[in-house]
């Protein structure tokens, strides 16, 4: 079924075991975003650390896209540089533009590959992205108030 | 023309389905559409895409704008197409006003009471009040709140219970002395509840305020007449009412429509035009500036045409034979739990509901896959589904064109998400 | 699908007629359609119709609104004729809004700047000057009479020569420090009269006024670069671009409609919403509440790929080389008096004129009654057509398809009229 | 030609030789009125006595049928009761909108029967009915500056 391309096993397992979805009270930066167009929201906290990125912790509703992105982004971006995240970002970003042309650099995105198939679902790409860009807020954030 | 269809005496969704040409398409991998999205917004059958053509193809001109033949054509399709949405929900002809959608309607009452001049009985100030509910879709909602913005007035609701009706029991301090506009959906189209209107339409009349009703989800599935609801101003959507995209209808009394300022201003709107200021056509007119939209209001008299032939009664039995039907089949079905009403004398062709902790639009993902298109999200009601607790749901909601089948297949895409995603 | 004419390399309009079957039929006894009413509204192409048809029988759903496979379809076909349309104008696709018509584009941003409060760029209060033009049609004068009204804003005016052009001489004390707006047509619909756009664009950035050009007679007719011309709001009609009624255009410069505040208010174009307040997405959405205009989008989108496949320089040239013609045939005739400039440089494919006592709608009676379409009256611009001494005129326009043998008809038509009426 | 029921010789000869188009500078009621579709504009003057029309004067610009028209009225209702002009002025306004069904009581209407093929072009309509507006419109006036 096409649909599996979509509910990949590691999509489900995210969602069902969503990583660092627990908002730790100490951070650089906190953003809230919504998806407009279903009412899915999101807080996310970030914390730096030497241009590093020390933590993410999140929490939300949404549904099986939105969260399990979410969880991965949290696994595949902890630990990395301001710089590597900008990369992961983008190539991510690109992946979810990609109408189902790429499969995504495995690499690079790790687990973040199964989300491939969100980008043949054009009104779920926004899904998989309320996460990304609400990272992408926050380190802005965090960094302008590092320094 | 009617279709075939249309003249049988006795109704049968699936010989009318027959009339819409999408719905034998074929959806993912050669699944039959189930096409369950009427409340966002319908199909459309051959009269309607035919009666288009022919404007387009022998009679397109700008209508009263022009002494030769074409451009009488197009006045006659057009003015032809304004009696038929009177006759339609019981108007005189000259109180229908042609807009691009429901939205723009609301907008427009909303937009030309804030340009009402001290004096004019639409002018609104700090005091006054405007009275919603908080089961408005966002068209009937936000141009009330910039209005109270804009002119000082004053924004209050009448709640929702937690079963999604109305909750009338404070309506005398609602609506008091001070409200000058009540302006309500006449069905929600999230939750398919059918508001008790004479009740509330009695007391904004007692206080003298005008009732503005957003008929997008009651004009394309029951009879709807303006007189006998004793409403003051009225929209809905032709997109919705089997018509096509880019039209919509804003109905006012032929006296209030008089002194209503207008909104958009342009052309054939004006009764004199200098370089510093201008004044006004009678209405209709007044409210529609520029070449009008005649191939739409032609495909809409088209649309209506066809409803009428039908029988808006037979449509609305119909559809309330579907939804208890599916109400029941729900019943069935392990952590469905379905938002709204169950008494069918309350509601109409619209069921939302949520499924355990599938997420609507993982639902709904499902669903297509089965070639059942449904619609997920807060369904630009978003205070309501908050409200409610849901900020998001699944929705199906039904036509003329709809049959058992429909939901049946529903039924079973619902119970084979639950075994994908359990 | 480009049309079979539109392949051709050379430019023949009586082989482009054939795609337009409205040209085909037969007025008054028999006789050949020949249309010469283009400026108040295009005739529309096979493919146009054919993309609505399309639209409807295949593609039906609310765009932006679902995430089954024919919402997905709908919304690609919406964003698909937005891409058209920007590059069509050599806009970013962000940039592109759909509106129901010209007008509507025009209030929406007279409106809109109606809304903005202080602080905003585009607030305006007593003190600040709006600019328009003379030879303005209603719907770029009538929207910005009313929003100095409501503002407290000055409104002015360049002059029209009495050869129908603009006077600019006196273009700094027209456009002044105090100038926030300058909206104007980029081509006169009574008199084809293009205006010198450059001269006034500097002079209105010089002061920092923004410039909103009324482009309904350009746009359909010529090639027409929103960068190239440095504007900063432009407008446009589907229905006179070869496209379907219901549609317009309204685009802006991006970082303009950043902070333009919305003017219609609905669903889809928020980014939240509670019962007291909201916010709103990022434009284009926030100029688009409601289920679109979907199929009439699209339908302006496969009449944009038609117009550019035949070339819109190609487009101009040809009815420039009409327009010329019909001059000349016109100085031979006594009595006629063109209204507008003669100099081809600063004029397109609309030619205005009077015919001695004969009353212009005497003479569009009868050439009617040849099956000669033309307009006659004040063409809603009555301060123009006042100031110029002739509050009707007779109009014939032009466009692609028009042939020499439609202006031969003219021509004879206008001799028989002094013949029927002498 | 069909057009010549439109442009009937009595048309073409009022319009030719319009009646009483010079306005007399004393009357109990003047009016101008205007049509908005094509710019034609009117300025009528009633004097009544008695309860008689004792004159109509009128000026204006228009075309064939708006100026026949009003030329006809003049003729038609000058001397009249108000009672016969509202009577006359009825039938003609039906004869207007009878889309060319009716031919009109030339008894009654006289010289107006002559307006009937009007009814068959309905953008013509108003300019047929430009003066009998006007004419409408300053009866109410003079009667009630009379009374
Ligand atoms: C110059 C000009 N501006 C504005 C308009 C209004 O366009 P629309 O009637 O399509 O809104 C027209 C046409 O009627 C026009 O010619
Ligand atoms: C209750 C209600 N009101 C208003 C609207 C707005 O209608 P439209 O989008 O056609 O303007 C809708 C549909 O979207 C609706 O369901």
């Amino acid at each position: 079924m096409q649909l599996d391309n979509l509910y990949q096993e590691v999509i489900l397992d995210h969602y069902k075991n969503p990583q660092h979805k627990k908002l730790n009270p100490i951070f650089d930066a906190q953003v809230h975003h919504i998806n407009p167009s279903c009412g899915d929201e999101i807080t996310l906290n970030v914390t730096l650390d030497a241009g590093l990125v020390k933590e993410v912790s999140w929490d939300g509703v949404g549904c099986s896209i939105s969260q399990a992105s979410t969880s991965i982004l949290t696994d595949l971006l902890i630990g990395k540089s301001l710089d590597q995240t900008q990369v992961i970002s983008e190539a991510f970003m690109n992946l979810m533009q990609s109408k189902g042309t790429e499969i995504g650099d495995a690499e690079l995105l790790e687990d973040a590959v199964a989300l491939a198939g969100v980008s043949q679902y054009p009104a779920r790409i926004k899904c998989a992205l309320l996460g990304w860009m609400a990272f992408k807020d926050a380190s802005v954030q965090a960094i302008a108030k590092n320094s | 023309m009617p279709s075939t269809s249309a003249l049988n005496m006795s109704f049968d969704a699936s010989v009318i389905a027959q009339d819409f040409p999408i719905l034998s398409r074929k959806i993912r991998d050669g699944k039959r559409l189930v096409y369950l999205d009427s409340g966002a917004t319908s199909q459309k059958p051959n009269v309607v895409i035919d009666a288009q053509n022919d404007f387009y193809r022998l009679h397109n001109a700008a209508a009263h704008r022009g002494a030769h033949q074409l451009a009488e054509e197009a006045t006659d399709a057009l003015e032809g197409a304004r009696q038929i949405v009177a006759s339609f929900i019981s108007a005189h002809v000259d109180e229908v006003v042609f807009t691009k959608s429901a939205t723009e309607s609301l907008n427009l009452v909303a937009y030309a009471m804030g340009n009402a001049q001290k004096g004019n009985r639409f002018h609104l100030t700090k005091g006054d009040g405007i009275v919603v509910t908080e089961m408005e879709h966002h068209a009937n909602l936000i141009p009330w709140q910039q209005l109270a913005a804009r002119t000082g007035a004053s924004l209050s609701w009448f709640e929702v219970t937690p079963d999604g009706r109305l909750d009338l029991s404070s309506i005398k301090s609602v609506i008091t002395e001070k409200t000058k506009v009540v302006a309500l959906t006449h069905q929600s189209n999230v939750l398919g509840t059918i508001i008790p209107l004479d009740e509330i339409v009695k007391r904004a009349h007692e206080v003298g305020a005008v009732v503005v009703l957003d008929a997008c989800q009651s004009v394309p599935h029951m009879a709807v007449d303006v007189k006998a609801l004793d409403i003051d101003f009225l929209a809905f959507s032709g997109h919705k009412t089997v018509g096509p995209t880019g039209i919509g209808i804003f109905w006012g009394r032929r006296e209030l429509l008089a002194e209503l300022p207008p909104f958009l201003t342009g052309g054939s709107m004006i009764e004199n035009v200098t370089m510093t200021s201008a004044t006004w056509a009678p209405a209709p007119k007044k409210f529609e500036p520029g070449v009008p939209s005649m191939a739409q209001a032609v495909g809409l008299g088209a649309a209506l045409t066809y409803l009428a032939h039908i029988g808006m009664n037979q449509i609305h039995d119909h559809e309330l034979s579907l939804t208890e039907y599916l109400l029941n089949e729900f019943s069935t079905i392990d952590d469905l739990k379905v938002i709204g009403p169950r008494d069918l004398h309350m509601r109409g062709g619209i069921v939302s509901f949520s499924l355990g902790d599938i997420h609507p639009h993982d639902l709904g993902q499902f669903l297509d896959s089965q070639g059942i298109a449904v619609r997920t999200g807060h369904h630009c009601a978003w205070p309501l589904t908050r409200k409610l607790g849901v900020p998001a749901t699944t929705r199906a909601s039904f036509h003329l064109y709809n049959t058992k089948d429909d939901l049946d297949s529903l039924v079973a895409g619902v119970r084979g998400a639950q075994k994908y995603f359990g």
